[in-house]
């Protein structure tokens, strides 16, 4: 049955491609890989322009870590289009209508969830990643860290929970949909209020630009956090999605 | 010989391995795997050029931050898609009449 | 500075190694392991370039998510039928 | 001192790409997967001696998070591994 599908799923040869097919291929990257090799090393190196003027605007931007400074501050519509961009992926993969009134719910399939080793070891490590989440979100203000870094550590611990299979995410769910798109809601709500006072859209005041930038952080963080999870859940099936599924996956 | 040389060097060189990874490999995770290199090779080029001696430049940092996040959703948009399309392709192959 | 460059040549000619070998292994599981083991390098090589931010959210996406998400979609890839929310499943075919 | 722990550093790292010998060669996939294991604490020791040579406490930051996720995919191996069901 499966000689019939496309090579895409099948393991049993590395490349479909005819060898004088790979060989063309192979010979064109080489030379293009070469060119851009050469030009890589042979050209010079540009002068810090933006890095002078990032710490000389530092002081403005309402945070001391100047890369949290430019993700929300200086270079805000590149984090505002990228917080877009991940929920239109989480729309695209959303589950279909059930009701399910809450985000977790404790799984029909418990046969796998006594297993000892791995629910002592996510016993410790999952408050620990939060805890240290939220540790990364505080502390990007004035030192590596901020919204992505910890939106991914709150996820990882999401998908240490969905590992053990006992429990079950509703996606579909209200409050899902608002973890989902409060992100989103937060900074665009953000850039409206801000740009009212100053004029331009996502333009922070800079008396108020480091309360600004922390509700824009956290709320970006909870969404970053709650849309890596739901994809993760919606590929490996811990998401309820009707009746059936549940327990299929043992 | 800086180590910014030796590293946007390498980027472009994993790059354009993760290149011919794309074209060439048939298993749909494979190409996905050589897309993400792809991308590793990007990020070092962008890196790379980021570290000066004395300073470093924030901004293609914060390009690559928001680049990774954007590639691992991306990368589960894919596999999900190649989940349902391998469902659908499997369907067809055991419900000809359908 | 000899001995940093010696760590820079290993870092460099690791990560290229490593998607050498992701890129041809003969199995697409070893293929998916390489490349989280070229996401830990990655982080390294962020870390040895001053970008501490970027170390530490590919530390968490690198070494995490994307080795999770690959192994999902290749268990799911492999098992015989689909069972599941997929469009082809909601099809009222009666078996 | 500097100096030391730079070696230390390039020493540490070539044990780490000795490892990859398991992952290409290793019979079963437990092998491979284990392997990655070694990356990940070998990892979290490099980027604190990179956090001592750098001078810069953040990467103990990246330590902690790699030390706190390198078993996730060991996790997600075994839930999605067929042997073990």
């Amino acid at each position: 049955m499966f000689r019939e599908m496309s090579p895409s799923f099948t393991d049993t040869h590395a490349s479909t491609l005819p060898r004088v097919a790979r060989v063309l291929v192979a010979s064109v990257i080489t030379a293009g890989g070469a060119a851009l090799l050469l030009a890589t090393l042979r050209t010079d190196k540009a002068p810090p322009e933006l890095a002078v003027l990032v710490s000389e605007q530092l002081a403005t931007s309402g945070v001391e870590n100047p890369v949290t400074a430019v993700l929300l501050n200086f270079r805000s519509y590149d984090t505002l289009l990228e917080i877009a961009v991940l929920l239109i992926v989480a729309i695209a993969m959303q589950p279909h209508a059930s009701s399910q009134p809450r985000i977790v719910a404790p799984s029909t399939n418990n046969e796998s969830a006594t297993n000892l080793v791995l629910t002592s070891l996510l016993r410790w490590l999952i408050p620990l990643s939060v805890l240290v989440g939220g540790y990364l979100l505080w502390t990007g203000a004035y030192a590596p860290g901020g919204a992505f870094q910890a939106g991914a550590v709150l996820a990882a611990a999401g998908v240490a929970l969905a590992l053990t299979e006992r429990y079950q995410f509703g996606w579909q769910s209200a409050g899902a949909q608002w973890l989902i798109s409060a992100g989103l809601a937060i900074f665009i709500a953000t850039g409206i209020v801000s740009g009212m006072v100053t004029g331009t859209f996502l333009q922070y005041p800079v008396t108020y630009a480091a309360t600004l930038i922390l509700v824009v952080e956290i709320a970006a963080t909870v969404s970053i956090a709650a849309i890596l999870l739901q994809l993760f859940t919606r590929l490996a099936r811990a998401d309820v999605t009707s009746p059936h599924t549940s327990g299929a996956s043992s | 010989m800086t180590p910014d040389i030796i590293y946007s060097g390498a980027g472009m060189v994993v790059f354009a391995m993760g290149l011919y990874g794309v074209i060439a490999s048939a298993h749909i995770l494979r190409k996905l795997v050589a897309i993400n290199i792809m991308g590793i090779g990007v990020f070092m080029l962008l890196i790379a050029t980021a570290h000066h001696d004395t300073l470093i430049d924030p901004v293609p940092h914060a390009m690559v931050l928001t680049g990774i996040v954007v590639a691992v959703a991306g990368t589960a948009l894919c596999l999900w898609l190649a989940v349902v399309i391998r469902g659908l392709e499997h369907d067809a192959a055991s419900h000809p009449s359908q | 500075m000899s001995p940093m460059l010696f760590v820079d040549g290993l870092l460099a000619s690791g990560a290229i190694a490593l998607a050498l070998l992701s890129l041809n292994a003969r199995e697409v599981f070893t293929s998916i392991v390489l490349f989280v083991c070229l996401g830990l390098l990655a982080t390294l090589i962020w870390a040895r370039l001053g970008a501490w931010d970027v170390a530490i959210a590919e530390a968490a996406i690198g070494a995490g998510l994307t080795g999770a998400l690959l192994l999902a979609a290749r268990h799911r890839l492999r098992e015989p039928t689909s069972r599941d929310d997929t469009p082809a499943a909601r099809r009222p075919h009666v078996s | 001192m500097i100096t030391y722990l730079t070696v230390v550093t390039g020493l540490l790292l070539s044990m780490l790409l000795a490892g990859l010998w398991r992952v290409m060669r290793g019979p079963t996939e437990s092998d491979r997967m284990l392997a990655t294991q070694l990356f990940g604490t070998a990892g979290v020791a490099l980027l604190m001696l990179l956090a001592v040579l750098q001078q810069q406490a953040a990467l103990l930051n990246a330590a902690l998070v790699l030390a706190l996720l390198a078993p996730l995919t060991l996790v997600a191996f075994v839930r999605f591994s067929g042997e073990s069901r």
